[in-house]
């Protein structure tokens, strides 16, 4: 089968909607998936193709939404419910870590909780402080849950339909900066991309970029300008916060000895600070520079898109990080 | 009501007489520092609410509760041996040993378990309604809540998820009168709990006596029926707590208040109702009670005879594998 | 009630017409990408709810609201210059700069704020309310509630303990039919969301007609007097939002309703009402327009003449320094 | 004045009832700290001293407790709100991240929000997955809070003190596993120790040991054992997870170039991987060996004693962390 040019919601709506197709335990809920459409048309089409039954439409009650999604999977549907962002997703931690990623465990295997939680993820486009988070890093912390977080159509495809046929709870967040972006999807209806598997996006000898989701963009960007000047990136593409897949990343750095890790988060207890942790810890004998982080600002995500913009990463700052430790 | 035979309540009551005994046996155990941990939360005092709501239930029909679960896995038939061994933390305990006191559950029986984080299993039992609704089964959710949890987020957004969705839940509140120290009139700005639902314009089945097993028993069958065929029923069983709030619960309890609540102790109200209905049925009282004291004695056994969990038990179950 | 005297009626009426002509004018420089972003919710269509309500207040009253603030930040009489640079993303915005569309609040009004996590708020204003009943201050906290909002886990809580602690709270629902493209009836068991009162067992001040700006401030009114000496009141406003949820909002409104809902427009209610009472007053009216107008211009000329933030404002009020 | 030899809980309700008689606005709030006398102990008898305005029982609402808590601080007051345990700031991580922590930013410096959250952290006692939480380092996550962590009496007094006084949000949290132990507390009533300065809680030259509130104690205990062979291990106390003493941190490797972190929570996205980020990134040149992290196991906690212990850090899992990087 061909290859098919699309936005990565296009890729998202296939992978759902042929999951929704082959199996009649599969579901989505959550706020505005059905009449609306789906606040970011990931669920395009649902509510006509596959009626209120599949396609539910919830109050604004992300700790119901979560928790009794993990309802219902525990009693073997297979439910994918959206949380409108991930900074709604504050109101469900709980549902999350302490029902969704503990019930297994805790009962000692009698419940399976095969859910996926699908949330828009990220800022830029002046949403603002409470508006603006990245936090799967904090998600990622605790054991019992997958997280996955792709960066392009094809991933966002395989990822998603690998997620919903897991038998384990999944956060799926999905970079709304991505959305519009296009890219080839394949149209096989069982493409999967196996869980905890990372990708390299771009072969390079000289300096390994740590990423996901949005990150990979800056760091292709920057990869490229860099080429230019005779460096060669290579371009670790994590997909999964959870399980990770550190030694694709350790594969990598073996070969470049320098490391930059690029993330859209917060900078502190997060994604840069594990890879640069584990890097140090596995790989100190391969060092030839510290593993530089580059992440947003410290600060909340201002209004005002002059300041919003200084407060992000970009591929500018990526090829600054990888100066300095050249 | 059609009246209850001899035979059923000869079985709640042996019901309630084996959950009494059982949590007696757990305060003697955790005195004697078998069972250990900071968490657990006696049933004693609520025999009657749990015993003659679950009486209302099909097998096929769901039950789900809070930390305070000893009591409701035992009405709903799980083994007390199994159970026991989960008190004690083995290996052969209903959750292996992981779950303890706050965390019984048993799949097969149809009971989704006990959940430690107040009101956080109430969005489950919602979706469990649900699916009973998606696979047309015809079943039943029975979730038991406290009075306390139905001041938390978790209570409003799960209940009126069942209102717009019309899922079959019964949700039972279990007013003992007190969350932890706090009284409900200090935690609820409407202390009739069951007015509550008409907030979410759900069936109000009003208030039941919780000492009383057939009150209890009657009036939630008639809130399954209703959920069954239609949509989400709320109770408010009213309860008292013997044992105070749990082990962490340092004396808090009212003994005057307690006495009060003795007078109309749940196994002693059906005592009396059945003597004053069968003269005769006092002497099949007993061979009851003492087999439930020999089964008690033998779970206790089993659970000390069991093993602990290993380390490969420590590490499995974290997610599900293949 | 009092009848209310034309002068009163006449400033109600400017502030309505301020709100509809800001929001216009919003629109319209939305559209000419002088404003950006992803989030702006207007207010046309509420102007008597949020005019008549705020109205009920004395200055040293508190109001807070949702992301949907324009209108209530108006009504509380924030100058529209600083508004709408706010609106901008300019240093001389009300907020910055830092707080946009969603996050409008004058600490000096006594206007807390716009906020965007939907219910976030309720409990801040039951916090503020607090801090009157601590320093007997005498004042009272008005929320603004949209009808959503309802049905997450923060208006349970908050609500419920305004009731426990009897906070000087007036809980004012806007119900204008949607949460996004939720109808009511979807997201909500309960429909007729001040029955919620029940639940806490506070003050239903019932439904009123959100298009008449009287109508709104004497229940407002009413609720306010009884807040300030007892305790927390609820009210349901009916009403109608005119462009939609917001600028995500990809046309969904409803045309036939919006239609029905215009002819009873709050402003054309107003103006009615006005010149059925004093035929005279008709005249009146074009010169606060043409006020309102010169003053919307004007602040859109001092948003656009107003310097954009820099690097330093982005790193400042992190924290508060010293 | 003489120092008190008292428990972390007598420090803590000392510090706290001399906030309450020193300042009218100060005032608590949470479930079961009036008539219960709170339940760990630090607000006993407070109800009785202060009365109901100012010893507030709550019902079960940690969305309310700490939602509530930021209207009264932005109104002036100075509320310290209990919620019982850190699990249950899961619910109210909204209120925390979302508004605490951006209020103040957000409106450009209009309201402060002087609020303190008190929150029971740690696990042991067979307390189970949903119960044992040490997720202080999520909640560091974000700017806009701080978050204090004492391993002492004494510091538990000065830095509640300080966090109480100070203008900004604060999440401080106790380790139930401390609240017993006793150590001496001077008896001063403006005793306070500044918000982001860690300590050193013992000197020595070969290792340093990272760590905070309950790691202090593993710590301790493995420098003492070590010290018998002649390792002679620094223990750093940071103190604050936010903001980060990372002077103290790079002042002290400098001498020993060699770090292990101790931690009671979970190993990924957590504070062993800032320290290690942080070190490796800052230290690069003075290390003679990889940082190493001393975390709890990566699994949900379960309630056989048992398996438990195995799954918690200790002394001895510091001591062999130790010898690896000797
Ligand atoms: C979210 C949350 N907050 C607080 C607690 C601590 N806690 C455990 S039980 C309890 C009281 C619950 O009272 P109620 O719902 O009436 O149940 P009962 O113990 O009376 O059966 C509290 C506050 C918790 N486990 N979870
Ligand atoms: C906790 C949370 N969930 C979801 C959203 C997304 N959202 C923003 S506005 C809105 C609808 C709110 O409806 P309502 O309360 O009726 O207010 P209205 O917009 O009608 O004024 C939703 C779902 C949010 N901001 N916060
Ligand atoms: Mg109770
Ligand atoms: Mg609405």
């Amino acid at each position: 089968m061909a290859d098919k040019n699309i936005p990565m919601r296009e890729a998202l709506r296939m992978a759902l909607r042929e999951e929704m197709i082959r199996d009649e335990s599969v579901f989505v809920m959550g706020e505005e998936v059905g009449a609306w459409q789906g606040t970011h048309r990931v669920t395009r089409g649902f509510l006509q193709e596959f009626g209120e039954k599949r396609v539910r439409d919830t109050p604004i009650s992300e700790m119901a939404i979560a928790g009794a999604a993990v309802g219902a999977a525990m009693a073997g549907l297979r439910p994918v419910a959206e949380i409108m962002t991930i900074n709604f997703a504050f109101l469900s931690l709980d549902a999350i870590i302490n029902h969704a990623a503990k019930i297994h465990y805790m009962f000692n295997g009698q419940f399976k909780v095969p859910l996926v939680i699908r949330a828009a993820s990220g800022w830029g486009d002046q949403a603002t402080a409470t508006h603006s988070h990245t936090p799967e890093p904090i998600f990622a912390h605790f054991p019992g849950l997958y997280v996955g977080c792709p960066a392009t159509p094809r991933d966002a495809k395989g990822m998603l339909k690998a997620s919903i046929r897991d038998d384990n709870p999944v956060l799926f967040t999905e970079s709304i900066a991505l959305y519009p972006k296009p890219g080839p999807v394949p149209e096989d209806e069982d493409f999967l991309l196996p869980i905890g598997k990372g990708d390299i996006k771009r072969e390079g000898k000289h300096v390994t970029l740590v990423t996901y989701a949005r990150g990979v963009e800056w760091s292709l960007q920057a990869a490229e300008q860099l080429a230019k000047e005779g460096v060669e990136c290579e371009v670790v593409d994590l997909r999964w916060l959870r399980p990770l897949d550190t030694d694709l990343i350790f594969e990598s750095f073996k070969k470049t000895n320098r490391a930059v890790v690029v993330e859209e988060s917060l900078p502190h207890y997060s994604f840069g600070s594990e890879i640069a942790a584990q890097i140090q810890e596995n790989m100190f004998d391969y060092m030839d520079a510290p593993v530089k982080r580059v992440s947003a600002m410290d600060v909340p995500l201002p209004y005002a898109k002059e300041i919003e913009l200084m407060a992000l990463p970009n591929a500018q700052k990526v090829v600054d990080a990888v100066r300095e430790i050249l | 009501m059609a009246e209850i035979d001899n035979a059923t309540l000869l079985e709640w009551y042996r019901q309630m007489f084996l959950i009494r005994q059982f949590e007696n046996q757990c305060d003697v155990l955790y005195k004697e520092k078998k069972i250990t941990g900071v968490y657990m939360h006696l049933y004693s005092g609520h025999e009657a609410t749990g015993v003659g709501a679950v009486a209302a239930l099909r097998p096929s029909d769901h039950v789900i509760t809070a930390y305070r679960d000893h009591g409701i896995a035992l009405a709903r038939g799980v083994d007390p041996k199994p159970l026991m061994a989960e008190m004690m933390g083995k290996r052969t305990g209903v959750s292996g040993g992981k779950g303890g006191s706050m965390h019984l559950a048993s799949r097969e029986h149809n009971f989704w378990g006990g959940y430690a984080i107040v009101g956080g299993h109430l969005p489950l039992a919602a979706g469990i309604a649900l699916e009973c609704r998606y696979n047309n089964t015809d079943n039943v959710v029975l979730c038991f809540v406290g009075d306390g949890a139905t001041n938390n987020g978790y209570f409003h957004e799960a209940v009126n998820l069942s209102a717009v969705w019309d899922l079959p839940v019964v949700w039972l509140i279990e007013n003992n009168g007190y969350g932890m120290g706090t009284p409900v009139d200090v935690a609820s700005g409407q202390t009739e709990l069951h007015k509550r639902a008409v907030a979410y314009n759900i069936k109000d089945m009003g208030r039941v006596d919780g000492q009383n097993v057939i009150d209890v028993y009657n009036v939630t069958k008639k809130a399954v029926d209703y959920a069954r065929k239609k949509g989400p029923a709320l109770i408010e069983s009213m309860t008292y707590r013997y044992k105070g709030h749990g082990v962490s619960d340092r004396s808090y309890d009212k003994l005057a208040e307690l006495a009060e609540w003795q007078q109309k102790d749940p196994i002693l109200v059906l005592q009396r109702y059945l003597c004053q209905k069968d003269e005769c049925i006092e002497e099949e009282l007993k061979p009851i009670e003492r087999k439930v004291m020999a089964e008690v004695a033998e779970a206790v056994e089993f659970a000390e005879n069991s093993p602990v969990p290993a380390y490969e038990d420590l590490i499995s179950n974290v997610y599900v594998e293949g």
